[in-house]
């Protein structure tokens, strides 16, 4: 049962594991999405209201450890007012930043929460406005990408072990 | 990164505070403490094999805990080997038979719920030629002894099957395992894994027949720096560990004699009333188990119930929540348990024994493992079950699984 | 047998006492104990790897001790892997790099007066198709550059020299030997144990250049239960032990927090007013010396003088006496020694340092090691002194070979 | 500088050790002889006055750890009085047991002294008398074996190392 590395979270972290900002589903968000899996252990949704191109309002819900959670509030703080284009650009080293830090094992947390908002934006245009604007790649980001190889990699051990998910 | 200083002021002193995580290592009480103090330097601060008066007085613990551990074993003969902990003494059982053996026999059986200090030596002796068969367990933890006895071939070296488990508390029937193997074939070593069941269950190596046996002193609420390989007369070791020998052949260094000191006063505390200790410990075990199944929706109980199960041992799974964030969310609330989740460790793999009993990914994410001790009461029992409710339920408010379930149960309640 | 508490009764407690015997262990200051207390049960009682307060705790005394330890050493970057002691570390230094390597290079090259926790791993690999080559000495116990230079080749996969010896307290000229190494092929290891070093001389790696360095807590008046082996970023080791993996990656199970907390406390305590320390060592050795050289006959003086010895050592051998007997005699006057004597091991083989300086047989059964600290002062050596001339007198009266000697002298004389 | 194995005496041991009886050399002794050698760390010599075929006094001396000065010194309070055939009787396990026990490592303690004490008897009947009587046997004794062993090893090491002893 003993972890290999200590995790020492940062007053923010512990704060907002404490007090999540934005919590909850958000019943009458334009777009939502989830990235990955109850499997790995960390599910992050990620709720957007979006109002001309910007995000009017963020919430989350996360099932995960307590970097998770913090992470996942604290993206859903930092799109907040800000242009789709502007929430896109947002890198798993700002959320990082914006945490004051996190132990490296816990980087995915950060990386998460962006495949989650970065899906959720992508899934606004792509099923809700359905157009392309051309500052968004064809091609996943990473951290959709790293997202989706979560989700992926625990399926190939359940299928490797004979389980069913 | 932080400084942990800082994260310690942020999260504070609980007012009150239960310690429940005796699985990883725990407090040692102050008797105990009083009685490695001389052995700092008022006497017996000395090497043990050394020919002067604190050389003596450090040899005069050294010979008294071993006289103490091996009545309390019921060992007649034998070696008894310190080492710094089990994991050491685990790895000089697995890899030292290895080692002392002629080489034709190479392979290792053991259950697929060991601590990892069996399983990983165990593992490392591939890489030179041996084979390491893991036998699956039943839902409850249980190794069958047909299925053991059908693994057992001329080629076997060995057997290494934990006494009780860690994790989910399953007591083995060790003495019928060892029967099992010796009716085979009675050169195969039988070793056990005794760490979690010394100071809960009786233990008696002449009984049960085992060869080589490991315990640990911070177990038994003991200090760390203390651990013990039973070796039955006539079983071939090798050192895996070299330089200047002791009072011992099979571990290097000279002994830490407070350490030890501290072992021998736990020792006595914990056989000292053992019955009622351990009666004491079964009803706050029920007690905390039952307070959480009846009031926490939900949850799956991990590990065999009643006499089969450790006196101690208290395993729950609560779904829809993952259990890292479980152990910090009851650590600010004063009560300290740890998780069989893999979210801390980034290898996506949790409990090993969790899953071994079957249990899917996410159950084992969310297994708590609560370790209740001799030195807890009601009121602790109680004021943990204050504040694991509130607790699974204020993660459950943030978990989408969660909410999910609800609405699903909703649904079917609508239809 | 008899027991020992009968054999310390029959000894008694000798009404005045000087601990000289810090070479094989020793006693821990109170202050190193206070530090040590709160961390049993108060503090950081739990494990440092697991989310919950006295886990977290725990970490805290990890983190700040090896930063500390890093100062000390000027270590900037790379690791410290904690261990139990300097066997430990060793070991792992010597097998964990033979483990880690491509195995295409299979010569380990130490010296001839390395402790066996270096010699003794290092042969445990000849098995397994290692070569291991032994460097020869001067008579003060110097290991020659050019000679070293001369064993390397494309073979060579490590160096171990030690920094400080142990029974000798011959101060190699580390930066050198490295140097030496280094300048003929920069991919071969440097190892230094550095047990005997720590806290008597300046260390700083990154100056020196070695790889690896050995450390010990029970020799700078720590407790027992912490050895620590730097590990320079880049060098490939592979564990030795295998269990659950904790703070660190190279050595499984809990860390021993109250032993890290008291040997974090050694280390303020060694390294406040260090210089001073080692000039009222300096000047105790040489009153402890001098003493002797000048009032016991046919006494010799094993190792180098001034500042090429270690600031603690002090090794005579006495001649015509059996240091076994030695260490008993002065255990009975309070004074606590140990011998190269073979004596007491009955492997017919005294100490291989003393053998290695090229002196005889009979002058390593002689040899006395006596190890100062900074906790005594000068009436413990004068107490010392007036012990040890009729401590030697009184088993020269007894020693067929003393009087002979005498006889000869006398017939010299009158002829 | 470690050792193997902790050596608890026992209280004869260490009351011999601090008050040795019957030490030092016998200037009008009938016989002499040493077993042992400086290089192995022990040797012991043992005096003996004999008249008629009895050990009227004793004496030894040795070099070597306490045990070996407690052996020599018990084993000549043991041969007084004794006939030469009495003395030559006694085994090395009738030494330990007076002294009340020794740590196994230590048997060649009293293994030495009975050695010297045989050699001692040997040599006054074929130095001394020039006779030898029927219950002493012509080959070496055990325990004589064993001290000459002893001291050849040590030879052998020596000569292997290159070392001149
Ligand atoms: C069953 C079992 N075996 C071995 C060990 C290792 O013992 P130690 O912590 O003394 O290294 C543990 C400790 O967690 C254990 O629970
Ligand atoms: C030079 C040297 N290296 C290593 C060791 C072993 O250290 P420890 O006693 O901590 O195992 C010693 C201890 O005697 C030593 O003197």
């Amino acid at each position: 049962m003993s972890t290999r590395t200590p995790l020492i979270y940062t007053p923010k972290i512990l704060d907002l594991f404490r007090n999540p900002k934005n919590l909850g589903k958000m019943e009458d968000a334009t777009v939502s999405s989830q990235a990955g899996s109850p499997a790995c252990g960390d599910v992050i949704t990620i709720y957007l209201k979006i109002e001309d191109s910007r995000i009017i309002d963020a919430s989350f819900e996360s099932y995960g450890c307590a970097a998770n959670i913090a992470a996942a509030s604290i993206i859903t703080e930092m799109v907040k007012g800000k242009t789709l284009k502007e929430a896109w650009d947002i890198t798993w080293e700002d959320v990082t930043n914006e945490l004051g830090g996190l132990p490296s094992i816990k980087y995915h947390c950060s990386i998460l929460a962006v495949g989650g908002l970065k899906r959720a934006i992508r899934k606004y245009f792509q099923e809700i406005v359905k157009m392309h604007p051309d500052w968004l790649p064809k091609d996943l980001s990473k951290e959709e990408r790293q997202a989706l190889e979560e989700e992926e990699l625990i399926e190939r051990i359940y299928r490797k072990y004979g389980v069913v998910p | 990164m932080v400084k942990v200083s800082e994260f310690l002021k942020q999260h504070g002193k609980p007012s009150r505070e239960v310690y429940l995580d005796h699985e990883n290592s725990g407090w040692v009480p102050p008797e105990v403490v009083e009685a490695m103090l001389p052995y700092f330097n008022q006497r017996g601060y000395g090497h043990p094999s050394i020919t002067n008066l604190p050389g003596w007085e450090a040899y005069e613990v050294v010979e008294s805990t071993l006289e103490k551990v091996n009545k309390t074993i019921n060992a007649r003969g034998g070696e008894l080997v310190i080492t710094h902990n089990g994991t050491e003494a685990n790895n000089l059982a697995i890899i030292g038979t290895a080692l002392g053996s002629g080489r034709e026999r190479r392979k290792i059986i053991t259950s697929a719920i060991e601590h990892v200090s069996i399983l990983f030596p165990a593992r490392s002796l591939e890489e030179y030629g041996y084979r390491v068969v893991t036998i699956p367990v039943d839902k409850e933890g249980f190794v069958d002894p047909d299925m053991l006895s059908m693994l057992i071939d001329y080629e076997t070296l060995m057997v290494s099957i934990q006494m009780v488990n860690h994790e989910i508390g399953t007591i083995q029937n060790i003495k019928t395992l060892v029967e099992t193997v010796k009716d085979k074939d009675d050169r195969i070593i039988f070793h056990t894994d005794a760490v979690d069941a010394y100071g809960r269950i009786k233990i008696d190596v002449e009984e049960l027949g085992v060869d080589l046996m490991t315990l640990s002193s911070h177990k038994i609420h003991g200090p760390r720096g203390v651990g013990v390989l039973y070796v039955r007369e006539g079983v071939r070791l090798k050192p895996i560990m070299h330089g200047a020998l002791s009072t011992q052949k099979m571990w290097p260094g000279v002994e830490n004699i407070p350490a030890i000191a501290g072992f021998n006063k736990a020792i006595d505390l914990t056989f000292t009333n053992f019955d009622d200790n351990v009666k004491k410990m079964k009803m706050l075990r029920d007690m905390l188990m039952d307070g959480i199944l009846n009031n926490v929706p939900e949850v799956l109980l991990n590990g065999p119930r009643g006499d089969k199960r450790a006196p101690d041992n208290v395993n729950i799974s609560f779904l829809h929540v993952e259990g890292e964030s479980i152990t910090v969310e009851l650590s600010l609330r004063g009560v300290y348990v740890s998780s069989g989740s893999a979210c801390t460790s980034r290898v996506l793999e949790p409990s090993h024994v969790i899953l071994a009993i079957g249990r899917r990914y996410e159950e084992a994410h969310g297994s708590i493992l609560f370790k209740v001790s001799r030195y807890h009461n009601k009121e602790d029992i109680e004021y943990v079950l204050s504040q694991v409710p509130p607790a699974i339920e204020r993660l459950r408010i943030i978990s989408p699984l969660a909410r999910e379930s609800r609405e699903a149960v909703k649904k079917v309640v609508e239809v």
